[in-house]
């Protein structure tokens, strides 16, 4: 495996730029949405819990900006990355959370079941490996309606626990369906490290059903996308699934509750990847090494993007609640 | 049994099935079947013989025996403008697709504040008597009856089986459609021109007077044998096939007790928490002003469904059993019974 | 609430779980816990906090995220000569499960003809209002209830979770073990002796003159708020804890029926065939010419469980559901009811 | 894949041909039950349907022949020539298929379900899969019980698009279980063959999970006989599980009634399968060959195989029914 943060060896034209600035930026939407999701967990403003994605920014990122609008997605408990990522807007994000009407579910959903189909996102999953299904079904649906339309499947290296995973994948192997399975190993699933629950490779595991299989460095946002662009490309031209296994971090706990959490990992290896492989710094550091971008641009980025999230969490507490009708209401269409 | 027009053929349940499919699979591009064996060899009770070579195999799908994993993409696919009819091949493996029928399809429409739908067949079994032992012969309509966000079917006749098919393909929801195998072959009426049965509305499969039998799939004709018999004792039983246990049409099985004030409610499911419970406390609840006797459940004995004939054929409801009850419910002596 | 002992502690309802593993495991070596985090993390409720530091993670095992996986593996050492307490940590994943719980473990015995037995506990548990939402919430004792083959117990006190987990532990059958989430920090008094709690035997949790309230679990505590409200209308209801579905107590529940001639059955599942179904239709069977109103039920409101507060709450049964059925039942007014 | 039928290296003392000769009958006793069975069958003496494992011997026989007799198998819904080879007897196997309480579960399990915890037979099992968690944990047992126990999981490759099967053998791999998972590609799923269902390699999707991983000619008893020899030591001695690949075939249908089969394969497959791929063929040849064995012998254990098994079925014929009241007994333990 290389994790490298080197330049690519690809020549940087200047509409570069605005891409990359583009993703830092969806970058740190995500960064400061999560913060605020903590902030109102801790202030007791929020009902239930949430999973931050904070420190894997850049798979969603580097993954949904190869994608086009009426691609799918699908997503897990860790979900407010992917929807970001794919389109969904901060206000109605923080709604949803906040359990209010104008949430993307009318508050039904809630922070693990966001869906937002009109940017493709066929929702969070609060089954660990439950949306595996679905995003092969949309895969067979594209097939199916002649679209080259691709669906990207969302999940932790928990979810290789599940064996639905690798049934769904010996199927879209063998119909050779445009599917993108992005592993994202963030190194726990919960409190236990993936190594004392994931024998042999992982990798491995997608190429014994006949799929295409890389690897990259999930901090690295440039990594992700080219290696993005490439898995996307070749679904779109029905040359059938990919397997992506994004090596990654998550900063906080399990989820927003998850505080005393050095029984399990210690401090310092939150630190390092906070401090070396922060998936922001990786992106403005090259860029400004590269000399396209300065220091002042991404000032000016999190003035923009610190707005956005104050005006969306207002608006979401300042929405109301539905309306109790609302209870039996969408049970069935 | 009501029968909507006089132009009718005599087809096997299977070929009333076969039938749906078709008819809907040419009308809908977007309907496709997918499970195990379900192209070529048409299913083991060869249900689909014949819907590959019109519809090919890109729409009469063989799978994988996966069926956690299949159900789950048809799931996907039909939240994404497909309407597939799923196959499980019988009724007991349910239990490997709970989760994606469960807690993806069933919620999915209500998690979104309904934005996604997912239009979606889970074609099914049940039933027992077919010497398949534990793992072969379950019936397992009590539990998806138990979720909301499910729509659950139990066709009787062909006439049903194709009506209430076609309906469950052309639903929005979730439809779990679950068939007696011991049907396949029987014959009946079915309309030549086209029809749908709406869900949730039951039918009165034979009027009576004294004693109502409610009775679900496997179960109708066993009541509708009972009431035959039950002719000798003087007594008069009207027969209500439910249909659609969710919806379920309250109304046509209360207004039937309220005449007779006497019911048995009769299904193939375990017995326990089972169908009958859930129809049987409807009765005892709304009818209550009504009845002259208790209400009575009548299921499958609760054991696991035994290999050998002599005591598989002990666990499901007969005619006699249902007699016996009847009789008692309305006061008749039933020492002279044989065989219950 | 019967106390067999006047040395008691006030401990937690998680305190007595991990109390009962702990006393079993010293005292049986087959003994082992397997689970998604239970040994260091001792689950996400902590409930096993400890465990792992006493007997080690070889018999505190963290599994990966493979319920069916686990769940089979259990099966199989339990057929073999062990006794696995098996943690599955949402009831919501017992849809992956069902396949080892239903057509393995809860027939095995059965099937080999009684010579191989399958000594297993399956801890899971239930139960909204958590803010979890529909993948979350979910109570499924309906389901496992309708099997035969398995016991299903849903301890509601701290004494209760003990005693009759361990029994559960020493029964030779599988038993799915359901613990309400909202329980494990709420304290009650534990005898500091040993005790077991046999299955099938139901507990009077109150006694009363008027109305019967049966409860599951979680409802046994709304039921007896429900009963104190009730008081100000001078009703005196009787609230019965069946403490196990499956075997249940018909006799207690029924006598007490007998006794009040009005019932109302609670339970946090879906109304729709659920658990309330079985136990209102066994009264009204069984009660019948003793009722004097129609027996009954509260359940969820059959709706996914939705994520918001202001409408979750709305699907759970409440005190004030249960008092106005009551008052309804006892031909009390109602309309000065708030909030119901 | 090597599918030799030529002579091992080894040389054969005296004894191999007592051992060669045994697992030459315990093929052919497998081989005459299932003739009777399927005669039972045809003659509408049977209930329900049975599942023939003629063709397969092999497999099961070189498998269990490297067995203890307190070591542990599983079985499928193809399961008779598992459990006779693990040492059940064929009248009390009849007697089970006709549904007499002399059969090994009393006549309650019938064709799919026979156990017989005796011989260490912990069941067949009529979900596909199903028998996976169950050979695994009574590995895991084993381990925990600090026995040298080691669990057989014979299932067919049908089975590999049961998702169980990986969850099982990555706990199997991580935990280094004493669990031998025996795949037995009989080409076919009921009717579909396994290359339209089976994407990649079915050797490397045990591997991915750190599985040592075997494939050998299931028709060759001697191979699958002395790979099996080696899988099991290594797994008694803690050493982990293993996976081995056995390729076999059918001779008969899906199950007794599936007569009209040439719409999924065709006839000249099956002959050439009996003519030149038969199991009892390619021992006897090789021990003839070798000189160690005559014809004559082989005349004598058959005019001995089918008094067993004339016998056998006798008894089942003649034995009783279960009790009626015998329908509720055993529920509970
Ligand atoms: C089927 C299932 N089992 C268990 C859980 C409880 N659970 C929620 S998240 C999680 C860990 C998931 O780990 P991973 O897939 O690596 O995702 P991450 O949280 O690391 O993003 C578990 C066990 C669940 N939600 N679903
Ligand atoms: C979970 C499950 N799905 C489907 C079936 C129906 N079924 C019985 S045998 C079989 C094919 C099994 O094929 P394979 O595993 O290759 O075994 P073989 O019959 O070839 O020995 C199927 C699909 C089943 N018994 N269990
Ligand atoms: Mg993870
Ligand atoms: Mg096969």
């Amino acid at each position: 495996m290389t994790q490298t943060v080197n330049q690519p060896a690809v020549t940087v034209p200047s509409n570069e730029l605005e891409k990359w600035m583009h993703m830092y930026q969806q970058m740190l939407i995500i960064r400061l949405f999560e913060e605020q999701v903590n902030e109102l967990y801790q202030t007791g403003q929020m009902p239930g819990l949430a999973h931050l994605y904070s420190g894997e920014e850049a798979v969603a990122v580097g993954m949904c900006e190869a994608l086009r609008h009426d691609d799918y997605i699908t997503s897990t408990h860790r979900g407010h990355g992917h929807c970001l990522a794919k389109g969904a807007k901060v206000d109605r994000m923080f709604a949803e959370l906040l359990g209010k009407a104008a949430g993307y579910c009318r508050g039904k959903g809630g922070s693990m079941h966001i869906a937002d189909p009109v940017s493709g996102n066929l929702g969070a999953n609060a089954i660990v490996g439950g949306s595996a299904g679905i995003a092969t079904g949309a895969g067979l649906s594209a097939q199916q309606r002649h679209t080259d339309q691709v669906a990207v499947c969302f999940f932790g290296e928990g979810a290789l626990g599940q064996g639905v995973i690798y049934e769904v994948m010996n199927m879209a192997s063998l119909w050779k369906l445009p599917v993108i399975y992005v592993c994202e190993n963030n190194l726990y699933s919960e409190y236990t490290g993936y190594k004392e629950v994931t024998a042999g490779s992982i990798v491995d595991r997608p190429k014994a059903f006949g799929i295409h299989t890389e690897e990259v460095d999930g901090q690295d946002v440039r990594q992700v996308h080219e290696t993005a662009l490439h898995l996307v490309e070749q679904a779109r031209r029905h040359q059938g699934p990919a397997f992506l296994l994004c090596n990654t971090y998550r900063y906080y706990g399990h989820h927003v509750g998850d505080i005393n959490r050095s029984y399990y990992r210690p401090k310092e290896e939150e630190q390092y990847w906070r401090d070396e492989r922060d998936p922001l710094k990786i992106l403005s550091q090259w860029l400004i090494g590269q000399k396209m971008a300065e220091p002042l641009m991404f000032e000016q980025i999190q003035q923009e993007v610190n707005q956005i999230v104050e005006h969306g969490v207002r608006f979401a507490q300042n929405a109301p609640y539905p309306d109790p009708s609302e209870v039996s209401r969408h049970v069935y269409a | 049994m009501s029968m909507p027009s006089p132009d009718t053929r005599h087809i096997t349940f299977a070929q009333a099935i076969n039938e749906a499919l078709a008819e809907e699979m040419r009308r809908d591009p977007t309907i496709f079947i997918m499970g195990e064996d379900v192209a070529e060899a048409g299913t083991p009770f060869k249900v689909l013989a014949g819907l590959v070579d019109e519809f090919g195999t890109a729409r009469v799908i063989d799978t994988p025996i996966s069926e956690q994993g299949f159900c789950g993409i048809g799931v996907g696919a039909a939240m994404t403008g497909m309407r597939p009819v799923i196959d499980i091949m019988f009724g007991d493996f349910l239990t490997l697709a709970m989760d994606q029928i469960v807690n993806q399809a069933a919620k999915i429409h209500y998690m979104s504040g309904g934005k996604l739908k997912v239009p979606i067949v889970f074609r099914t079994n049940l039933g027992a008597t077919r010497r398949s032992a534990a793992q072969h012969s379950q019936s397992f309509q009590a539990w998806v009856s138990h979720i909301p966000g499910l729509k659950v079917v139990l066709p009787t006749t062909p006439y049903e089986a194709k009506g209430l098919l076609k309906s469950a393909i052309r639903d929005d929801n979730p439809v779990v459609f679950i068939e007696d195998k011991l049907s396949f072959q029987q014959k009946g009426p079915v309309p030549t021109a086209e029809y749908l049965i709406p869900f949730g509305q039951a039918e009165i499969k034979r009027s009576g007077n004294d004693i109502t039998l409610v009775a679900t799939s496997s179960m109708v004709d066993i009541a509708l044998q009972a009431a035959t018999l039950l002719e000798a004792d003087g007594l008069s039983a009207e027969v209500i096939d439910p249909r659609t246990t969710l919806p379920l049409d309250k109304e046509t099985i209360i207004n039937s007790v309220k005449k007779t004030s006497r019911a048995i409610v009769i299904d193939e499911g375990y017995e326990r928490y089972g169908i009958t419970a859930e129809i049987a406390s409807l009765i005892a609840d709304e009818a209550f002003y009504y009845l002259e006797a208790p209400v009575k459940r009548l299921g499958a004995m609760d054991v696991p469904v035994p290999f050998s004939p002599v005591l598989e054929d002990l666990t499901v409801p007969t005619p006699e059993k249902v007699i016996k009850i009847a009789r008692q419910l309305c006061g008749r002596i039933t020492t002279s019974l044989t065989g219950a």
